[in-house]
């Protein structure tokens, strides 16, 4: 790692740590919720940054993960390593089964597609409440125990999850720079071309929607041991359509983009929410001013600022 | 049009490109691959903001004038890769021209519906299917069908020879100086020069953004047999 | 399951169908000229119930008047938004996915703003022909679902009309599918685009001004909408105004049927199943057409 | 004589009624250079849609080494090395030159998705084998300059070879060029034509596709079609002469 | 007349999304009781400042807004949430730090009964689903379609099926629409097919019962108390007749103990009240009595035992000292009917 790097790393990695410790809980709250949405938002983001895939079933595979933890550490008592393990598992053997047939399709028809899904998926946890608890929700799931050290307070799991995070973003950061990643790009901007380079299209997506959809999962476990409670209502079409705004917002093709949108998500509500009964309509109108004033997402924005300042400075000097 | 430049971002394409097209006169602009010529049209036609410099036609500045109100100063443009409404049958995307021109021109007409679709018989067979399911050559053809709905007196055309069979690359050749004895001016952009030298009088080539040579009427031949200044301009 | 049940549903089917219908042409419309996926079509729907409402309402508007001034706020919302916004970020060069972003947000700001200014009512408009109904063998179907229907289907070719035989329709279509050509081939581009959202706002508003003697309006039923008319659009080949007809009616008719000859708990499982079968086996949708394949 | 690397036997096909070839016949030996003319719309972009897979035949076989084509994906033909180019040039706008040319050559090595994610030493190695080629490959063709540039902003010529250079860095056994001399001048017209040559005398068999007659003389036998039928073949000093080929392709 | 540093309660109600229809007029119940509590000298002369938040109908939000109010303002009690879900999940924080919390909900599922310190003042499902039944039985009617949502309605389902059994009433059909469902028409007339004597409609949302109307079912329908709000009778229209709904507060003919409320509210905001606002206002004067009880600072486990009593509210008659915190009486309910858009207090009554 070259020296300049670790320069702004250090600085980085020191106000992580202590982030948890100096904010109030509330925001350490909220933190632990960036991280949760930064993993789900992550598996949406290579879908649509770097298949052009719009997946709005997101909601179905972070509830797949969030019901799977309840369930297990709730009505049969198994530790919650089996939780997460079950939804992960879960989720992906779905993701692949429905992903073969669907993923056939392409552009809006697939997000029909996955928009469809999404819709019979919650209809399902509605359905099934014997497995779901229906509306009412699983209550009481435990915090999670990490070798006997307690995560039952946000500034505790903050770390957790955010490892978790990390970990994700690395993964998924490998994928990016790797011989399959270029193959995704090609696909995404010229199908008929990629399949003339024997480049397998239907395999190649299926596979990223399973590694999208153990984001999901994994999201969704996170969430259950966070929020300790699960209901229907956290796995919605709405909730798919929010999830798709943290790419989008951020910058679908760039890692850091996922994290300033789940930032996004996670805290301009909380201080919009401030504001009155008017913080609706000021979130829609900001997501409004997000796209038109850098259609390119918060971060693409930031680039380009800072190779501006870059090319002054250059002029200058 | 006189010192022109343009480009794309940070990029500067064109540097003080001036040149000019007589009142019925056919102009080549040859160039190798990147010079910039299709640059130059964008720039003409208005898809592409001038940096600086002046276009004029006819007297008047249209510089400034956005692209879809050219034709009604008689211009009219074939572009690169010739941009067709592709889900569009083909009589769709030809009605779409002549309303306009007939709207540019009044009754007075350059050239009819009629006479249009006659120069190119394989585009009146296919006269009701989308634009995109015909081959490469055969859209070719109906974007110059198009093109000249517009009823220009100044047509510019962006390598319309490009996947073109020769026979049909003759005829346009024919149908072109048959257009010019009506008094339509030209502006040909060719990588073939054997295509340029037959149908223009004097020609500009490009390159690397601004023009470096010009040939003058009657010196195609002079130029083309001058292996070192080919090689040297093109190569 | 009676045969006046199966009638029952059919009608229901064939209503909800011609809704989703409605929504879904605006979306395809406004797609077809823009290839902007408008999320906010509901909303569109809302706006013109809501302000034909108030005008009959507050304003004490007649019924003809207050349903034209409706029509008018959705083509004028309409117009302000590509005004406003869209025309501002395709200068940018904006990608697909903002444009969904920006009609998400536009539609999560409006479907506040009306809680926030008119509150959470619902309201219904009088329907067109009466209150009566008409009964086949005990089944029923209102007067105004007739109407409905009648219209939904004059809509749909007189669109299909406008789109293919007026000089406007076919130069909003070549607007979209190539801006550089349609530039050079004298048509304003930037015009084009905001007729086309007058256009998508006007079939918006007016469709929700039909359905609300069926559907009380309230400020959450644009996403609702816009869910299903995307099903619908989608469903028929997205480009094609009697697609979504097509598509509409056909999800109609699947909820109905999937209510009666399966369980009403499993409705939109159903239901979306189905969606998902049909667009496997048409990938284009139902009226699309494929392009050409390959070079 | 040996057999034939690729075999057309009755190819027949047609849109909705529209009838676009019919029982074409001919062989592409091994080793050799096709050329393929013929008017426009006369079907040879459909026929090199056929052999690529993107298309089904109605009627008719395809054999290539030996055994028929039939229900192979496009895919699973490029692997067996049928690489083709588009007429209207296909490149990867949103990507580099360079990586334009890596996905080119990604056919040739294999890596796990789980190999990928974890970035494990092999996958690491042959990304930077990868890159090493398409380095090599971009030198070749001459594109080192434009490396770093999105393809988005390549002129109509450059996309043209950043095609073939993409094409050929996979290692084909069957090149097919539809059009590529289009967008290109006389000069760069002759450099192409040499790297025909080239890559044919490495052992690339080639189909080509051209309305350039200059560039059409390397080809050893051509084959004309007109209205989805085969009207002449011979090498081109003969197409040339025939009469009925000069009345409807040529024109003179 | 009060002085002394303010005593801090927080409030999370739903004033946006789908909850809306719960939470705006539960906070216009707990403002009002904030200035009633603070108009009589407060708790032993210190003013109560009630702090609403929104939770915009989520229970994640509604969690991160517990932590906010609990963590960062510091407050001694919570109301609310208006939603069981929401309930539930913010149940898990007040539980573990020991905050008393009064819910705008009815008890739900199986872990809140772990949580001694979480009360209830609306009915929970199994009392609403009794109370149905009890009206049912007045009518003769023994055959009972019912038409619901997947939500409110399935909970309440849930405890009515095996009710029903006790009551001696037969569901013919039971049919389910999503929520926000725009047309149950399809779902209505299988109701009516079965031939049912009475209909219950368990939503929350005027479309069916719009419908049913529109297919003419000429049957009784009873409503369940989540459809008993303005907005929804607005919405409609001419079908809203004769529907019967048992409620708690019917603000054009009140009670004798909900006239005083009645009319506060009907000053101060200018239209008439019904259950949400009342429970929300009890909910304000329950924890009002218990600082008074336990002292100002109280917080914790000995203002939830000072909690744990009856108190006369004007929703109902509570009784906070069972193990659950729920002490809705089913003699509380009234049964209103719906005439022109207008509501009447039937004299039907549950007797004990
Ligand atoms: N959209 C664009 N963005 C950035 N640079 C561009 C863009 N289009 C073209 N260029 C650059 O501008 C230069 C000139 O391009 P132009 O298309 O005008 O060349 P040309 O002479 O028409 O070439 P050709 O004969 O190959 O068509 C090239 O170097 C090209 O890389
Ligand atoms: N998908 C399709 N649907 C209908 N017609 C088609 C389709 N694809 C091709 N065609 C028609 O088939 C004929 C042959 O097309 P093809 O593209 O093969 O011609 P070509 O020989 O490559 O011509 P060119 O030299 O102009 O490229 C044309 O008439 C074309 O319109
Ligand atoms: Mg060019
Ligand atoms: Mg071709």
């Amino acid at each position: 790692m070259n020296p300049r790097t670790l320069l702004w790393l250090v600085p980085c990695l020191i106000v992580w740590a202590v982030l948890p410790f100096v904010v109030p809980r509330n925001i350490a709250d909220l933190l632990v919720f960036t991280g949760i949405y930064t993993v789900a938002g992550l598996g949406i983001g290579l879908l649509l940054g770097h298949c052009g895939i719009v997946n709005l079933a997101q909601a179905t595979f972070y509830g797949l993960g969030a019901y799977a933890s309840a369930y297990c550490t709730v009505m049969m008592g198994l530790p919650s390593i089996v939780g997460f393990l079950a939804g992960a598992a879960i989720s992906m053997a779905l993701a692949y089964v429905i992903g073969r047939p669907i993923l056939r399709l392409t552009g809006y028809f697939l997000a029909l597609g996955t928009l469809a899904l999404s819709a019979i998926a919650s209809a399902l946890f509605f359905e099934w409440d014997w497995l779901t608890g229906g509306t009412l929700g699983i209550g009481g799931i435990p915090k999670l125990d990490l070798f006997g050290f307690l995560l039952d307070r946000p500034s505790r799991y903050y770390f957790f999850v955010w490892i978790v995070a990390f970990a994700c973003m690395a993964v998924a950061h490998n994928l990016i720079d790797s011989r399959t990643g270029l193959m995704l790009r090609a696909m995404r901007d010229s199908s008929t071309a990629a399949a003339a380079l024997s480049i397998d299209l239907q395999a190649l997506r299926t596979k990223v929607f399973v590694v999208c959809a153990l984001f999901g999962s994994l999201a969704g476990s996170l969430f259950a041991h966070h929020a300790s409670f699960v209901s229907t209502q956290s796995f919605t079409v709405d909730r798919s359509i929010s999830f798709l705004l943290i790419p989008v917002i951020g910058g679908a093709t760039s890692i850091p983009g996922i994290v300033v949108g789940a930032l996004f998500v996670t805290f301009l509500p909380e201080l919009l929410s401030k504001l009155g009964d008017i913080h609706q309509i000021l979130f829609g109108l900001a997501l409004v001013a997000v796209v038109v004033l850098m259609p390119e997402g918060l971060v693409g924005a930031f680039a380009k600022l800072r190779t501006r300042f870059a090319r002054k400075g250059g002029s200058h000097g | 049009m006189t010192s022109l430049s343009a480009g794309y971002g940070a990029l500067t394409v064109l540097r003080d490109v001036s040149l000019k097209v007589g009142d019925g006169e056919a102009v080549a602009l040859v160039g190798a691959n990147g010079a910039g010529k299709t640059t130059l049209v964008r720039t003409v036609c208005g898809l592409l903001r001038a940096r600086g410099g002046r276009i004029v036609k006819n007297g008047s500045d249209i510089t400034a004038t956005p692209a879809h109100d050219l034709a009604q100063h008689g211009l009219a443009v074939v572009l690169e890769n010739r941009r067709l409404f592709g889900e569009l049958s083909v009589r769709e995307n030809l009605i779409l021209a002549e309303t306009v021109g007939r709207k540019a021109r009044g009754a007075d007409m350059r050239f009819s519906w009629d006479e249009v679709t006659a120069l190119f018989p394989v585009v009146k067979e296919r006269m009701a299917s989308p634009v995109e399911l015909l081959s490469g050559g055969q859209q070719q053809m109906v974007a110059i069908a198009r093109a000249l709905l517009l009823q220009p007196d100044l047509l510019i055309m962006d390598e319309p020879s490009t996947g073109l069979a020769p026979k049909v690359v003759k005829d346009i050749l024919l149908v072109i100086k048959a257009l010019r004895e009506r008094g339509m001016g030209l502006l040909l952009i060719e990588q073939n020069v054997g295509i340029a030298s037959e149908i223009t009088d004097r020609a500009y080539v490009m390159s690397v953004g601004s023009i470096v040579h010009e040939i003058g009427p009657g010196e195609w031949q002079s130029f083309l047999t001058d292996e070192r200044l080919v090689r040297a301009y093109l190569g | 399951m009676t045969l006046s049940l199966v009638l029952q549903a059919l009608f229901a089917g064939v209503t909800n169908g011609i809704v989703y219908a409605l929504v879904g042409m605006g979306l395809s419309a406004i797609f077809k000229g823009s290839r902007v996926i408008n999320a906010m079509q509901g909303e569109f729907a809302v706006i013109g119930a809501m302000t034909t409402v108030l005008l009959l309402t507050k304003a004490g508007w007649p019924y003809a008047a207050a349903i034209a001034g409706g029509a008018i706020a959705g083509a004028l919302v309409g117009a302000f938004i590509e005004v406003a916004f869209v025309r501002f970020m395709a200068k940018k060069n904006a990608s697909e996915d903002s444009f969904l972003l920006l009609t998400i947000g536009l539609a999560l700001s409006l479907s506040a703003s009306i809680l926030y200014f008119v509150g959470r009512d619902g309201h219904l408009l009088p329907p067109l022909g009466g209150e009566g109904v008409l009964i086949v063998m005990d089944a029923v179907i209102q007067f105004h679902a007739l109407w409905l229907i009648a219209i939904g289907i004059g809509a749909t070719l007189a669109l299909r009309a406008f789109y293919h035989r007026t000089t406007i329709g076919l130069s909003m279509m070549a607007a979209s599918i190539d801006a550089d050509g349609a530039a050079t081939t004298g048509i304003n581009v930037a015009r084009m685009r905001t007729f086309t959202f007058v256009l998508g706002g006007l079939l918006g508003a007016l469709g929700g001004i039909l359905v609300t003697p069926l559907i009380a309006v309230d400020y959450q039923l644009g996403l609702n909408l816009t869910l299903k008319g995307f099903a619908a659009a989608v469903l028929g080949g997205l480009t094609n105004p009697l697609g979504a007809a097509v598509g509409g009616i056909t999800l109609g008719l699947v909820e109905s049927l999937a209510i009666i000859g399966i369980s009403s708990s499993y409705k939109d499982v159903v239901a979306f199943s189905v969606l998902i079968v049909i667009m496997i086996l048409m990938p284009q949708g139902i009226l699309g057409r494929a392009g050409r394949r390959g070079g | 004589m040996a057999e034939p690397l690729l075999a057309l036997r009755e190819v027949g096909h047609s849109f909705g009624g529209l009838s676009v070839l019919r029982s074409v016949t001919f062989d592409v030996p091994e080793g050799g250079i096709i050329g393929l003319i013929g008017p426009n719309g006369s079907g040879k972009t459909t026929l090199f849609n056929i052999v690529t897979g993107y298309i089904r035949p109605l009627a008719g076989t395809i054999t290539y080494r030996g055994a028929p084509l039939v229900r192979e994906t496009i895919q699973q033909r490029g692997l067996q090395g049928l690489v083709r180019t588009f007429q209207t040039p296909q490149v990867f706008e949103q990507m580099t030159v360079l990586e334009n040319v890596m996905v080119g050559c990604t056919k040739l090595t294999r890596t796990t998705m789980l190999q990928d994610l974890l970035r494990t030493p092999a996958a690491r190695g042959q990304m930077r084998e990868i890159r090493a080629r398409a380095e090599a490959a971009c030198e070749r063709f001459g594109l080192t300059a434009l490396r770093e540039l999105p393809a988005a902003s390549l002129t109509a010529g450059q996309r043209r070879i950043l095609e073939i250079a993409r094409a050929v860095i996979g290692e084909p056994r069957l090149l097919l060029l539809d059009e590529p001399s289009s967008g290109l001048n006389v000069q760069e017209i002759d450099g192409l034509r040499e790297w025909i040559v080239r890559l044919n005398e490495e052992g690339i068999t080639i189909l080509l596709v051209s309305h350039d007659m200059g560039l059409m003389t390397v080809a050893r036998t051509v084959h004309t079609l007109y209205f989805g039928e085969i009207i002449a073949s011979g090498d081109m000093a003969a197409i040339q002469r025939d009469p009925r080929v000069r009345e409807v392709y040529l024109g003179v | 007349q009060t002085s002394g540093e303010a005593i801090k309660i927080g409030a999370i109600v739903s004033v946006t999304g789908a909850g809306a229809g719960l939470g705006v007029p539960e906070r216009n119940g707990l403002l009002l009781a904030e200035k009633d509590i603070n108009a009589k000298g407060g708790i032993k002369g210190r003013p109560i400042k009630i702090i609403v938040e929104d939770d915009a109908s989520n229970p994640d939000t509604a969690l991160s807004k517990a932590n906010d109010l609990i963590f960062g303002q510091k407050v001694q009690a919570l109301l609310g949430p208006s939603l069981t879900a929401s309930t539930v999940a913010v149940g898990g924080v007040t539980h573990a730090n020991k905050i008393p919390q009064i819910a705008f909900t009815g008890i739900g599922p199986a872990v809140e009964r772990d949580r001694k310190c979480v009360a209830h003042v609306l009915p929970p499902q199994r009392l609403n689903a009794t109370a149905l039944l009890e009206y049912a039985k007045s009518i003769k009617a023994t055959k009972i379609g019912v038409l619901h949502d997947a939500g409110y309605g399935n909970v309440v389902m849930a405890e009515l099926k095996p009710l029903a059994d006790k009551y001696g009433v037969k569901l013919v059909a039971v049919e389910k629409f999503e929520i926000g469902a725009t047309d149950t028409t399809t779902q209505a007339a299988k109701v009516k097919a079965a031939q049912p004597e009475a209909v219950f409609i368990i939503a929350t949302s005027a479309t069916p019962f719009r419908n049913v109307k529109q297919i003419q079912i000429t049957q009784p329908v009873i409503a369940a108390i989540g459809s008993s709000s303005y907005e929804y009778v607005n919405a409609m229209g001419p079908a809203a007749d004769n529907i019967v709904i048992p409620e708690f507060v019917v603000g054009e003919d009140p009670l004798p103990h909900q006239k005083a409320f009645v009319e506060l509210y009907k000053q101060a905001y200018n239209s008439t009240p019904k259950n949400y606002e009342a429970a929300a206002w009890d909910a304000a004067h329950i924890i009002a009595a218990a600082l008074n009880k336990a002292g100002a600072d109280a917080t914790g486990e000995k203002l939830c035992e000072a909690m744990k009593a009856p108190y006369a509210g004007v929703l109902a008659n509570y009784d906070f000292s069972a193990d659950d915190m729920t002490g809705i009486p089913i003699t509380s309910f009234v049964f209103s009917k719906l005439v022109g858009g207008k509501y009447t207090r039937t004299p039907f009554r549950v007797a004990q």
